[in-house]
């Protein structure tokens, strides 16, 4: 145990650091330049702009050698710190992030869960029935199968423009404040939807396929035979393939989960949706290396927690894996 | 909720979460921070091409070297202190004290300010007539006894949230996809000027693509917007409450002109005749028709917005003996005397040496307009036998190649927007070479006589009408003559309102106001057009 | 020929790779050319592990396994091929041990790819055909076949025919007739005994005693990794000394005497943590004759050739 | 008279044609009887008991007819089935190994598994800890899961959830082959103390292993390319076996105390015949040392002396 | 013999049909489209918006290019994008999941590392890089990004297949002939797996086009040319929704589905061919 957490623990702190350097150097090596970048959104004089893009490359600490930047930005991260964003100027990147990532979480930890489940559930009742395997999983997989942006655009614009139902930007209504009012929510929910629901769509499919093949495989192995042999009832039978099928899903849930923190750019464009996604990609497109390495840090925690669960999980949930045997050659 | 008929929805001008109302980092601060919260000295129209007195009631120079202000009496700060000429001073010393502050280039010719009372005398060691004019209604008076305190970190990179200005609007509150602005009802400008805005509130929100903001027009959800909005002369025809300002083409005002840069240190494109061979050969008509359903209006050969800062020294004489229209028969011309010939019978014309020339234009990647438009040049090009691509870089490349001089051709319009004064566009245009071009002459133009012109025009006094039309006639004989960048088109002042709501947007039937909510531009218009605004009926 | 001195295996298991497993303890013995020798023992009680181990498909964690007075675990590269050539092996399961998605008889092209790749297509053939004929099979029904249209014994025998390819010296079979139909194994039986007489050293790993019985010159019982007897065959099986032995003997399953008839009783009992034996005889949970004061047994000699664990006498 | 099989035809159905796995075999098994059913691999033995329990695509019923206690089996259907399954048959399947849900506790299993055939758990506790003890079985296995445990306990274990309600059959498919001698033996006799202590009625022991047979069968049916070729009472069928099959069969195994070089075993020459379409006529003729013109057509399984049936024209001859 | 049978199979499939008949036509119309038509994708042939017609069978674009012309031409870009990201991602996930698989111990924690470092590496900014090094950024470019992006699943599933697949018996055999590790896993494991493999690449395929769509969408498509997912750009930015250009807008994103769904639905075919266990007569 000791021994296997140990080892574990020294390979995430590696993957960490390798992934965390990796996603630092990234950015750098991109071309353009941030300061630039910034400052030409406004239409300064030459000399002007000038003066101001030195001064802000030495605030920024831009005007060090890379490795000095390097160090600089391993000890800020020690102290918590993840520095400025130059595209939000001058907003600290821990709150860039603290503010938009509720917007994220809020869309993607429903549309995940629920696409999780609905589509495991419906891919386990799809599997064996043939009506439903023939004709109700193929629609779900024509919608995993379509472009997602072109999809929710499609949804926008039905609901929203033409048939008026939903509104088509924003997460609650530009005429009103946030509050805690039961108005303020249903006024939320209702901006909410449609993205949820482009989300959710798409996703559900994959789910149900891969709930689908695995529970097939499921039923087809001896204890499932025996149970039938037995004359336990389909329920029973169904409900432990079930059961051995989710494992693979689990993996699958905690990757996705553990992305999550990267957003969904796609709704967020379409949608006009606030949240961390569109910032990132915006911080890509203009360079704000302390916005990407902040960000990527969180994806990076959240990939290796995912997968530290996962591993858990599974020792939780699978006994084989409990009890199995490590393999080895020579 | 905000009542609807209180409530002013905008969007155009903001890309990204509010997080900075700092006027000192126009950059970055949200549209609005200058304008509705901070005020400049003087409005300027350029419609009009008139300088309006704001918290400044009158300037004139007194000698040629002194420049007299009166600060407006009455104005008070949101917080209740005075405005005073205190104030405007700090925010010019400002400068000096800190030069990194993006105005600071101005102490290099200015000596002193001297108060007394509600007045300042500026005097100068040489002063820059035209820059200085241009200053004059660019610059956010900031409040002294709140700023004085403050830190250097604070004034140039702070984020000043909770501005106190002492304009027509309270930034009132924000979330990541809007800014709202509450009307300050104690606004000296009426009592003063009799000016009142329209709408209660300001709800300017951020909208990422076009679709969202053709869709918020469509259902009245976004009053006024600055977008570029495709298929808005399609749409006039069948939904009557979209307003813009000419009822027909062009639709949109002018406000700045796209120009071909081309990289004069590259072959051939050093080489002047080459130059204007590719003037000809462009056909900015199909562009215009093609690309921008006729929203935008071609440019004359100097690129000169269709405003009368800049007309006035239109040299018609200049333009006829120099100019170029779009003419291939006459570019295959001027390509065949210089002695550019197809000799390897690929199609295309090489080098007189005999050396292929294979050109690309660039465009950032996404910017979709421009995307159509340099195909179109491409095929324009390739039809008088210049061998030339239409490429798309990155954003990021796209700069790269521009500030290191390491592409061929490329549109760019970063500087030529519309002003009160042409020196703003020749100093972009002709901007002074140095390691990296990151300002302005990205074809890094290199002509002593152009920059000695220009510069003498900047230091000729601003009413020297005829002096300054000297020079600017020689200037423009040079530019037609040596082609340095071919001016396309003018992109638009692009402006669409929702008659649903509100009503008596400006327009050419008047009220006239140039009708711009982009960061750091209200005060040409955009604030007055507010006081116009009336709730439908 | 193979030497085994003081060989342990620990194979690691659970999920964290904390758990430990002895599979084979302490195991030394000694095979000699020309003869057969049965490893016998229940399942689990570490057979194959000692095959896979003189094999080199596993590695040795103590002890070492000497081949031609070589120290195998040494082997690597060019070398480990080379000693391929002299020692094979031959496993329990003909069907997994054919890559089902090829013919069969694809085990001797990779013999010919890896070590014959000069020598000329007919003359390999008729190595082939000779090695088929001298485990009496007849190429034509043989060859060309996928695995699953051939029966267990052909398999089995196909495999001890790409053996017969290279110059072994030792074979290892691993219980290679107890998937097989009673009527076929007595072939691939007869076949070991054959190549045995040709000089062949063959461990022969079962737990089925009278196989063992019928084949072998030499046998080790196996109980949890350690011996528990080892001898000549005839006097391991005439004169069983360790209590486990004397009760696989008697549940051998005959068609002439009944189980009610013999003496001892099995004994079942839960399966116990070998740890909790640590320092005991490992067969005392289980053994009728287990006292106090039986301690962690040394093998002895009992008799020339005879050696056991149990001081019982 | 317990179980009556008559003309039992199962067929697998492929895409080459059908394999006739089981084809018309006919025997009975009386009350408190343990049948012994031997025979090559591939020779049906697995069919013949699956199809009793669950006969599904690929497997199909062909005719025949299978009589439980007086009451015909519904074996083609599925439904129908049911009433009969694990109540008053049930099966140790080949399989036992991995017939149990990896990721259930046995003891949860079993629970759900009784609750979903109407049977209480709690009544039926106390009966489960006394099987468990026959079985040698601690209760604590109730509480693993299924790779807690060896090969051989599984095979308990499985053995306790079949017979748990007492059926009228037991179909024991090879539970002994996989198994060390000292494990055979214990497993072997259990099942013998199950019919003893008249937990099952009747027991079907399917294996390929005579001499298992000869410890605990009453009778013996041998099987061959899916035909019933032999059935006597176990003693008589090891001593006096009839069939050229399974002569040869008894004689190739070997014995301790016998050595190769004292007496040198000899195998069955050849491989039985593909079930996919086999030949006419008697199944073993191929493989036949005693064969003759009469064996191209298909020998009936006669009976011979008393309880001894033999489908062999040499033998049947013999007698008529 | 056995070949014969998997054929037999796939070809009566009625899934596989289906898919495998979707996704054969839009080649077909990739293969032979280009000569249907005068135009060039990205010329301006005809006027601006027009409906579908005689001279344009979809319609133009807001351009007055044929939206035909650059479907014909869209689809080569796509069916780029599927077979080399597709193929790379699978190539690589197979490889890093042998290699971890068969190997396990330290070097499987390593790939394993690799394996998250990858899946936490930003493809957007990727993408920018590499097209900073590249002169533009092309179709095959976009491919090999997305390939070296996507492999991580595959590598993971392969992985635990081959460690399943690497302690049976012929595996051993292979061994004990003197097969190089190499040799083994590409001779002895890897055609054990083929079925797993072909459908990895089936929903790797499938997968690139999909990511290929999204990147074009968000504006890092291809810098030349002309692909599906560029076209969807465009139409959405020109606003062809709301303006009605309905032959311009629709018709990419549903090619995509139609081919991106035909390839899922081939890969639960699969399954039935693959596995005889579920072949029911
Ligand atoms: N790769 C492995 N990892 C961990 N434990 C193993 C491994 N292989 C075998 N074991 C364990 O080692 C012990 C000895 O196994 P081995 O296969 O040598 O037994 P065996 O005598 O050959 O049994 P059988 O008759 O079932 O083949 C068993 O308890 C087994 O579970
Ligand atoms: N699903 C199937 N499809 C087609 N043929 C099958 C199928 N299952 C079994 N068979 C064939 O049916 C015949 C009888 O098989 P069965 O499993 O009943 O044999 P068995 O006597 O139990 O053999 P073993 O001793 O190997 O268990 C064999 O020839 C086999 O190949
Ligand atoms: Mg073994
Ligand atoms: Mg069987």
């Amino acid at each position: 145990m000791g021994r296997y957490f140990r080892r574990k623990l020294l390979i995430y702190l590696l993957t960490f650091f390798a992934a965390v350097s990796i996603n630092w150097m990234i950015p750098r090596l991109m071309p353009g330049d941030p300061i630039r970048a910034l400052i030409g959104r406004a239409a300064l004089r030459a000399e002007a702009a000038d003066k101001v893009a030195e001064y802000f490359s030495r605030i920024y600490g831009l005007d060090q050698p890379a490795w000095r930047q390097y160090v600089n930005f391993w000890t800020s991260l020690f102290k918590g710190d993840l520095g400025i964003s130059i595209y939000l100027s001058p907003k600290p990147v821990t709150q860039v992030i603290r503010d938009s990532i509720p917007f994220d979480l809020g869309l993607l930890i429903p549309a995940i869960l629920c696409s999780w489940i609905v589509g495991n559930k419906f891919g386990a009742f799809a599997a064996r029935r043939k009506r439903l395997d023939g004709i109700v999983l193929p629609i779900w997989y024509v919608f995993t199968a379509t472009p997602y942006m072109w999809l929710a655009i499609l949804l926008a614009y039905v609901f929203g423009v033409l048939l008026g139902i939903f509104p088509i930007a924003g997460a609650y209504s530009f005429a009103i404040s946030p509050s805690l009012s039961i108005s303020f929510i249903l006024n939320y929910l209702k901006h909410w939807f449609l993205p949820f629901l482009s989300l959710f769509i798409v996703q559900l499919g994959g789910w149900a396929i891969g709930m689908r093949n695995m529970i097939i495989y499921e039923l087809e192995a001896d204890y499932s035979r025996y149970m039938e042999s037995l004359g336990a009832p389909r329920k029973l039978i169904r409900r432990y393939a079930f059961r051995n099928a989710m494992l693979p899903q689990i993996t699958g849930l905690a990757l996705q989960l553990g992305v999550i923190v990267a957003g969904a750019v796609g709704t967020q464009v379409v949608f006009s949706y606030p949240g961390i996604g569109y910032l990132l990609l915006q911080a890509v497109m203009y360079k704000d290396y302390f916005l990407i390495q902040g960000c990527f840090l969180f994806i990076v925690i959240g990939v290796l927690i995912a997968n530290f669960v996962i591993d858990v999980i599974y020792v939780i949930v699978d006994p084989r894996v409990r009890h199995g045997m490590g393999g080895e050659t020579a | 909720t905000f009542t609807r008929g209180e409530t002013l929805y905008a969007g155009g001008g903001l890309w990204g979460p509010p997080t900075n109302w700092n006027p000192i980092t126009p950059w970055s601060a949200v549209t609005g921070t200058f304008g509705l919260v901070y005020e400049p000295l003087f409005m300027y129209d350029p419609l009009e091409d008139e300088l309006i007195p704001w918290l400044a009631t009158s300037g004139e120079w007194v000698d040629l070297n002194t420049f007299v202000l009166e600060i407006r009496e009455g104005v008070k700060w949101t917080d209740g202190t005075p405005l005073t000429a205190e104030d405007v001073k700090f925010t010019f010393d400002l400068a000096k004290t800190h030069p990194e502050t993006y105005y600071s280039s101005l102490w290099d010719w200015l000596d002193r300010i001297e108060k007394e009372g509600n007045t300042l005398k500026f005097h100068f060691v040489e002063p820059l007539y035209h820059e200085w004019h241009n200053n004059l209604y660019n610059l956010p008076i900031i409040p002294k006894h709140l700023w004085e305190g403050r830190t250097k970190e604070a004034i140039l990179t702070g984020a000043n949230e909770r501005p106190v200005g002492s304009g027509a609007y309270f930034a009132h509150s924000y979330a990541s996809d809007r800014m709202i602005y509450v009307r300050n009802d104690d606004w000296w400008a009426t009592e003063q000027l009799d000016l009142v805005p329209a709408p209660r509130r300001i709800v300017y929100v951020v909208i990422f693509s076009n679709n969202v903001a053709l869709g918020m027009i469509l259902q009245g959800e976004l009053d006024v917007s600055n977008f570029f909005l495709p298929g808005v002369p399609t749409l006039k025809r069948t939904y009557e409450d979209i307003h813009t300002w000419f009822d027909d083409a062009p639709y949109m005002l002018s406000d700045n002109t796209a120009f071909l840069y081309m990289n004069t240190t590259k072959k051939p494109m050093d080489d002047p005749v080459f130059r204007r061979a590719v003037a000809f050969a462009i056909n900015s008509e199909d562009i215009k028709t093609r690309v921008f359903e006729d929203q935008v209006l071609v440019s004359n050969p100097l690129g000169y917005l269709p405003i009368d800062a800049w007309m006035q020294y239109y040299d018609e004489d200049v333009v006829e003996a120099y100019g170029f229209t779009y003419d291939p028969a006459e570019a295959k011309k001027i390509l065949a005397e210089a002695g550019y010939r197809d000799i390897n019978g690929d199609g295309f014309v090489q080098l007189p040496d005999g050396s292929p020339i294979r050109l690309s234009i660039i465009v950032p990647f996404g910017w979709t307009d421009w995307m159509e438009s340099i195909r179109i040049i491409a095929s324009n090009l390739r039809a008088v036998g210049i061998n030339a691509d239409a490429t798309f870089p990155d954003f990021g490349r796209y700069q790269d190649e521009l500030f290191d001089g390491e592409f061929h051709m490329a549109i760019n319009n970063f500087g030529s927007n519309a002003s009160n004064t042409l020196w703003t566009f020749y100093d972009w245009l002709f901007y002074e070479l140095g390691e990296r071009q990151t300002s302005g002459n990205f074809g890094r133009y290199d002509n002593p006589e152009i920059f000695a012109l220009l510069d003498q025009f900047n230091r000729t006094p601003f009413d020297d009408h005829e002096t300054s039309a000297q020079i600017m006639s020689k200037m423009q004989e040079i530019f037609l003559k040596e082609m340095p960048a071919v001016p396309l088109w003018y992109n638009g002042m692009w402006f669409q309102g929702s008659t649903q709501v509100w009503t008596d947007y400006p327009s050419e039937h008047g009220p006239y106001h140039y009708p711009c909510t982009w960061g750091g531009r209200w005060q040409e218009g955009g604030l007055l057009m507010l006081t116009d605004l009336k709730p439908r009926q | 020929m193979v030497k085994l001195r003081n060989v342990t295996k620990v194979y690691r298991t659970g999920a964290f790779g904390g758990g430990k497993l002895k599979a084979v303890e302490d195991v030394s013995l000694s095979m000699e050319q020309g003869k057969v020798v049965s490893v016998i023992g229940e399942s689990g009680s570490g057979k194959s592990t000692i095959g896979k181990m003189i094999l080199r498909l596993i590695s040795i964690t103590e002890g070492e396994i000497l081949v031609n007075d070589k120290d195998i675990s040494k082997l690597k590269g060019k070398s480990l091929k080379e000693y391929y050539r002299t020692v094979q092996g031959v496993f329990q399961d003909p069907f997994s041990t054919y890559n089902p998605v090829f013919k069969a008889d694809r085990v001797f092209d990779i013999i010919r790819a890896e070590y014959f790749s000069d020598m000329k297509a007919k003359k390999w053939r008729e190595k082939v055909e000779s090695s088929l004929q001298s485990v009496g099979m007849v190429p034509e029904q043989v060859l060309n076949k996928y695995p699953h249209q051939l029966s267990g014994g052909q398999l089995q025998r196909l495999l001890i025919a790409r053996a017969l390819l290279m110059d072994v010296d030792v074979l290892i079979a691993d219980e290679i007739i107890s998937m097989l139909d009673a009527s076929t194994r007595v072939d691939v039986l007869n076949l070991l005994i054959d190549l045995k007489d040709r000089g062949l050293s063959i461990l022969f790993i079962t737990h089925d005693l009278s196989l063992g019985y019928y084949i072998s010159d030499y046998v080790v019982i196996l109980y949890r990794g350690s011996i528990a007897e080892m001898g000549y065959t005839d006097k391991v099986f005439y004169n069983p000394i360790h209590p486990y032995t004397r009760m696989l003997l008697t549940s051998v399953p005959r068609l002439d005497q009944k189980w009610e008839e013999s003496e001892e009783e099995l004994m079942e009992t839960q399966e116990i943590a070998a740890d909790s034996l640590e320092d005991r005889c490992k067969y005392y949970d289980r053994c009728h004759f287990a006292a106090e004061s039986c301690g962690k047994p040394e093998l002895k000699k009992v008799e020339e050739g005879h050696y056991t664990t149990c001081p019982r006498r | 008279m317990a179980v009556s099989v008559k003309n039992l035809k199962i067929y697998y159905q492929t895409l080459r044609g059908q394999v006739q796995a089981v084809d018309n075999v006919s025997f009975d098994i009386k009350d408190h009887e343990i049948l012994g059913m031997a025979g090559e691999s591939g020779c049906g033995k697995s069919t013949f008991s699956n199809s009793l329990v669950l006969l599904k695509p690929p497997m199909k019923f062909m005719g025949g007819r299978v009589e439980l206690d007086g009451e015909s089996l519904p074996l083609a259907d599925f439904r129908k089935m049911n009433e009969f399954r694990y109540k008053k048959i049930s099966l140790i399947p080949q399989y036992a190994m991995n017939a149990l849900n990896p990721t259930r506790k046995i003891g949860r299993m079993i629970a759900e598994l009784l609750a979903s055939r109407g049977v209480s758990f709690s009544k039926i506790s106390r009966e489960l800890d006394r099987r468990l003890k026959l079985v040698n079985l601690n209760r604590s296995v109730m509480k693993m899961y299924p790779f807690e445990l060896s090969g051989g306990m599984r095979q308990r274990a499985v053995m306790v959830i079949a017979t748990l309600l007492d059926p009228s059959l037991l179909l024991a498919d090879e539970i002994t082959s996989a198994l060390d001698v000292s494990t055979q033996k214990a497993v072997a006799k259990m099942l013998v103390q199950f019919r003893d202590m008249d937990l099952v009625k009747s027991l079907v022991f399917v294996t390929h292993d005579i001499s298992i047979l000869y410890q605990i069968a009453d009778r013996v049916l041998i099987m061959y390319a899916g035909k019933a070729v032999e059935i006597a009472p176990t003693k008589k069928i090891t001593k006096e076996p009839l069939h050229p099959y399974t002569r040869l069969l008894i004689s190739s195994l070997p014995d301790v105390g016998v050595k190769y070089s004292e007496r040198r075993l000899a195998g069955i020459k050849g491989r039985p015949p593909g079930l996919l379409n086999p030949f006419p006529g008697c199944r073993f003729k191929e493989r036949c040392p005693v064969r003759f013109e009469k064996c191209d057509k298909e020998p009936p399984l006669a009976e011979v002396s008393e309880n001894h049936q033999v489908a062999c024209w040499r033998e049947v001859g013999n007698n008529g | 013999m056995k070949k014969n049978e998997f054929l037999y199979f796939a070809l009566r499939n009625t899934r596989m049909q289906i898919g495998l008949g979707i996704v054969l036509f839009f080649f077909a119309v990739m293969i032979i489209g280009p000569s249907l038509t005068d135009y060039d994708p990205n010329e301006y042939s005809g006027p601006a918006f027009a409906r579908p017609s005689e001279d344009h069978w979809l319609g133009t674009t807001f351009f007055g290019q044929d939206v035909f012309t650059q479907i014909v031409y869209g689809l080569r870009a796509t069916f780029i994008v599927g077979a080399v990201g597709g193929g790379l991602a699978t190539l690589i996930g197979l490889i890093v999941g042998f290699i971890a698989g068969y190997k396990g111990g330290i070097l499987d924690e390593i790939l394993n590392m690799l394996t998250n470092i990858v899946t936490v590496i930003p493809t957007l900014a990727l993408l920018i890089i590499i097209a900073a090094y590249l002169p533009y950024r092309g179709v095959v470019s976009q491919s090999i990004i997305i390939g070296c992006i996507a492999w991580p699943w595959t590598a993971r599933a392969v992985r635990a297949q081959t460690f399943s697949l690497r302690s049976r018996e012929f595996v051993d055999l292979a061994r004990m002939s003197g097969m190089s590790s190499m040799k083994i896993i590409v001779q002895e494991i890897a055609p054990n797996m083929l079925s797993y493999l072909f459908m990895a690449l089936i929903l790797q395929f499938g997968g690139a086009i999909l990511a290929a769509a999204t990147l074009d969408f968000i504006g890092l498509g291809p810098t030349e040319g002309i692909s599906l997912g560029l076209m969807m750009q465009n139409a959405v930015l020109w606003s062809a929704i709301p303006l009605g250009l309905w032959w311009w807008a629709l018709p990419p994103g549903m090619i995509i589905a139609a081919i991106v769904s035909a390839l899922y639905f081939m890969n639960t075919g699969l399954d039935e061919i693959f596995n005889p266990k579920l072949r029911e007569m």
